[in-house]
């Protein structure tokens, strides 16, 4: 196996499982490592025998149709829901065992939220980096780096384009080496889809991004996981990405029906 | 174990039979043997059946207790189906407990109810194990379930130490109550048959819902079989086999 | 990486000063809540009818019925303003430590319940005719621990129920049996300090509280993370 | 209702085995009826897991 020094790489294992793994980087642990990982939820499973490497500084998307998997893919790489099955390790530290090494280096910006609807997006930005341990000193600044005019009014007013706006603001804020994106371009115009794209592309670190969006969002990859119903169905590089998407689809879903 | 069905003979069912037995000829050396109290007369006979029965509600809430410290220590489906089925007779014994304490206040003190400090406590500890079944059928997700009765249950069980004592002070601190328990001599005997027989008959009863509980909850919280592996996409152009560079 | 004492206690402050940022920046709805608590304080009057001596004599009650009804509103909020947008998860990745939110929020809403009891404090006075007849410094102290007794397990549950169908329900049906002694304990002293404790029994109920709130603040920080991670 | 008991005042309390029947008859309904039910749903089929 030829050590490429770019993100993940793909091979499909005995029984035919995509197994990625990660292209040697100048030593430290893969961002992400996933081994046999596994979610289910009562008796169905939501995704299954997933075993991922992705490289420090690497930027994997994570594509598939509804239902395939992904949200709960992160979900469970951000710790915020244990495997059923298997192991997540963030940057070596094993996220079962010691949760707080692995929650403090990554940060999930997923379908809610995460913010509290009273507060104004400044009040928003103060109380979380005080909780972060790193306080702000200008949050009108870096409201203003997404696009956002300083409001009083509490978030409960703001439109879903505004929220996503002020979600990547907390992103900013915690800037952490491990970023994981559900879904960033849903319920964007395509003004906010441009900036949140120039954001993305922006950020410094190991990005993982699951979108059904294949063809805006893998501009922003280097690589490409395809699943379909919990199983890991193909993996390569993102020039690829539509085309896998519409073999295993049948349609060509390249701009993703948004 | 595996599960064999319907007809063979189990621990529980000795325990039942045992239980139910101790139990009758208790009540009736209590009821037809044993000589009227000297205060209460006849009626004092319902203590027969009333102590026992909150003794052994006692040790069944004890238990609930521990299988929940320990489905919460192990998440193990065999601890939280005990929980339920401990709950489920514990509730019922408190249940019974309360109507027999009416019926024994009504004609010892002429009311029904009295806010007599055990009878109080243990109204408080069926609303609260009642709380626990109830949040037993309305979580969905197994793993849930058991981590939330069984807090639940933890929470329930320590707070009765406190009920009682409140209870008891509230009572005490203002107006001087005798409680029903006088028992000497000739009453041991069908006492502590009765007693035996219900915390037999309790165990029992609890040994005969938690194998009917435990089938389906094992079957909920085991990890059902993986899926088969899905055959790797192979776009036009890549290599079989184990490529890496990204072509697959 | 376990999250050291010195931050877990920072963190402890930071929760509460949230919470209580949140609150007063929706400080309509603690003013729809003081007035709900005042409304029930009228109806208690209402229904026991205008003779002065029984109200008199149960004023104590009639405080804390109207502060524990009023708290399940409270406490199911506080849980409500969490989950409602994902914000709970955002705390989870800062990351927080579960123990550093359970003491965070139950103290915002032990916080908030004094205050409540403040606000219904004169209208008691005043609507039932019980003046104090000891010293206000014992009542604060009963107050405080009441409201204390009524933060721990009431966070733990509303946490509990916060993602159930029927949480409306839950949280009362399983809150209040718990509450049962703090109840007691509250309403005896506060109305023995209102008529007056010539036994000196104040300190003994109050003994109760606290050990009551021992117990809970105790046992309920150890099981929280359960709670939220389940 | 005619056998209601004496109340504490007189001293012992005579009769009230009315009640005593009470108190007996339901507790050992309620534990039979209980004890029914778990039978019953302990010899149940499993239901097939899907």
């Amino acid at each position: 196996m030829n050590d490429v020094p770019v993100a993940v790489a793909a091979m499909p294992s005995a029984e035919g499982t995509a197994v990625a793994r990660a292209a040697a980087v100048v030593g430290g642990p893969p961002a992400v490592r996933c081994t046999g990982l596994a979610r289910r939820f009562g008796r169905r499973w939501a995704f299954s025998r997933v075993d991922l490497e992705v490289a420090a500084g690497a930027r994997l998307l994570i594509m598939g149709a509804n239902g395939s998997g992904k949200t709960t893919l992160l979900k469970v790489i951000s710790t915020l829901i244990p495997p059923s099955l298997g192991a997540v390790q963030i940057f070596g530290h094993d996220a079962g065992a010691d949760p707080a090494a692995a929650r403090a280096r990554l940060h999930l910006l997923s379908h809610s939220a995460g913010l509290y609807e009273d507060l104004s997006g400044a009040d928003n930005l103060l109380v979380l980096s005080r909780l972060l341990g790193r306080p702000l000193v200008d949050p009108v600044a870096l409201l203003a780096r997404v696009g956002l005019a300083p409001r009083p009014e509490p978030v409960r007013t703001y439109s879903a384009g505004m929220r996503k706006r002020l979600q990547l603001a907390a992103l900013l804020l915690k800037d952490p080496p491990l970023t994981l994106l559900d879904e960033p371009f849903a319920a964007l115009d395509p003004a906010g889809c441009g900036a949140v794209e120039a954001l993305i592309s922006g950020l410094s670190g190991t990005v993982i991004v699951a979108s059904h969006q294949v063809g805006r969002a893998a501009r922003l990859c280097d690589h490409a996981l395809l699943m379909h119903e919990g199983a890991a169905r193909w993996q390569g590089p993102a020039a690829r990405a539509v085309e896998a998407y519409t073999a295993l689809h049948g349609i060509d879903n390249a701009d993703g029906g948004g | 174990m595996a599960t064999t069905q319907s007809g063979g003979l189990r621990w529980e069912h000795g325990l039942l039979a045992l239980g139910l037995a101790l139990l009758a000829v208790g009540h009736v050396q209590g009821l037809f043997f044993a000589p009227a109290e000297a205060m209460m007369g006849d009626v004092g006979r319902i203590l027969y059946v009333h102590v026992p029965t909150a003794w052994a509600d006692m040790l069944v809430y004890t238990a609930c207790f521990g299988f929940a410290v320990a489905a919460l220590w192990t998440g193990k489906a065999t601890y939280d189906a005990a929980v339920e089925a401990s709950a489920e007779v514990g509730v019922l014994y408190n249940a019974l407990l309360l109507f027999q304490g009416s019926v024994w206040a009504r004609p010892t003190w002429g009311v029904f109810w009295t806010w007599d400090p055990r009878l109080t406590t243990s109204a408080v500890v069926l609303v609260l194990f009642l709380g626990v079944l109830v949040l037993r059928r309305v979580i969905p997700e197994p793993e849930r379930r058991l981590n939330l009765s069984a807090i639940a249950a933890v929470l329930a069980y320590v707070g009765v130490p406190i009920v009682y004592f409140s209870v008891k002070w509230w009572r005490t601190l203002h107006q001087p109550f005798s409680s029903p328990q006088t028992v000497d001599g000739s009453f041991i005997t069908p006492l502590r048959l009765a007693a035996f027989g219900m915390i037999f008959l309790g165990a029992g009863l609890i040994g005969l819902r938690w194998r009917a509980l435990r089938r389906g909850l094992e079957r909920d919280l085991a990890t059902p079989d993986l899926p088969a592996a899905a055959p790797a996409l192979r776009l036009p152009g890549e290599a079989g086999g184990s490529a890496a560079g990204g072509a697959l | 990486m376990a999250l050291s004492p010195t931050v877990i206690l920072r963190q402890i402050g930071q929760i509460l000063s949230k919470d209580l940022l949140i609150e007063w920046r929706a400080r309509s709805r603690g003013f729809a809540l003081a007035c709900f608590a005042l409304t029930l304080l009228l109806l208690f009057s209402f229904a026991v009818g205008a003779d002065a001596t029984t109200l008199r004599t149960h004023a104590g009650a009639y405080l804390w019925m109207s502060i524990f009804l009023s708290s399940t509103l409270l406490l199911a909020q506080s849980m409500a303003h969490e989950v409602e947008a994902g914000a709970l998860d955002t705390l989870v990745l800062a990351p927080i430590s579960p123990a550093a939110l359970f003491f965070g929020k139950a103290l915002a809403n032990a916080g908030q319940l004094v205050l409540l009891a403040a606000v219904a404090l004169p209208p008691v006075i005043a609507l039932f005719d019980a003046p104090l007849r000891e010293s206000p410094l014992r009542l604060a102290a009963v107050v405080v621990a009441g409201c204390l007794g009524v933060a721990a397990p009431g966070t733990l549950y509303a946490a509990l129920t916060a993602r159930l169908q029927s949480r409306q329900l839950l949280l009362p049906l399983l809150l209040f049996p718990l509450l049962v002694p703090c109840l007691l304990a509250s309403v005896k002293a506060t109305s023995l300090l209102m008529s007056g404790d010539p036994m000196h029994q104040v300190n003994a109920w109050l003994g109760l509280l606290l050990a009551f709130d021992l117990l809970y603040w105790s046992i309920c920080g150890l099981l929280f993370g359960r709670v939220i991670e389940s | 209702m005619n056998e209601v008991a004496e109340p504490v005042a007189t001293g012992v309390i005579t009769g009230g085995w009315s009640y005593i029947w009470a108190a007996y008859g339901v507790t050992w309904a309620a534990l039979l009826l209980f004890l029914g039910r778990a039978l019953l749903l302990s010899r149940a089929p499993d239901p097939e897991p899907e």
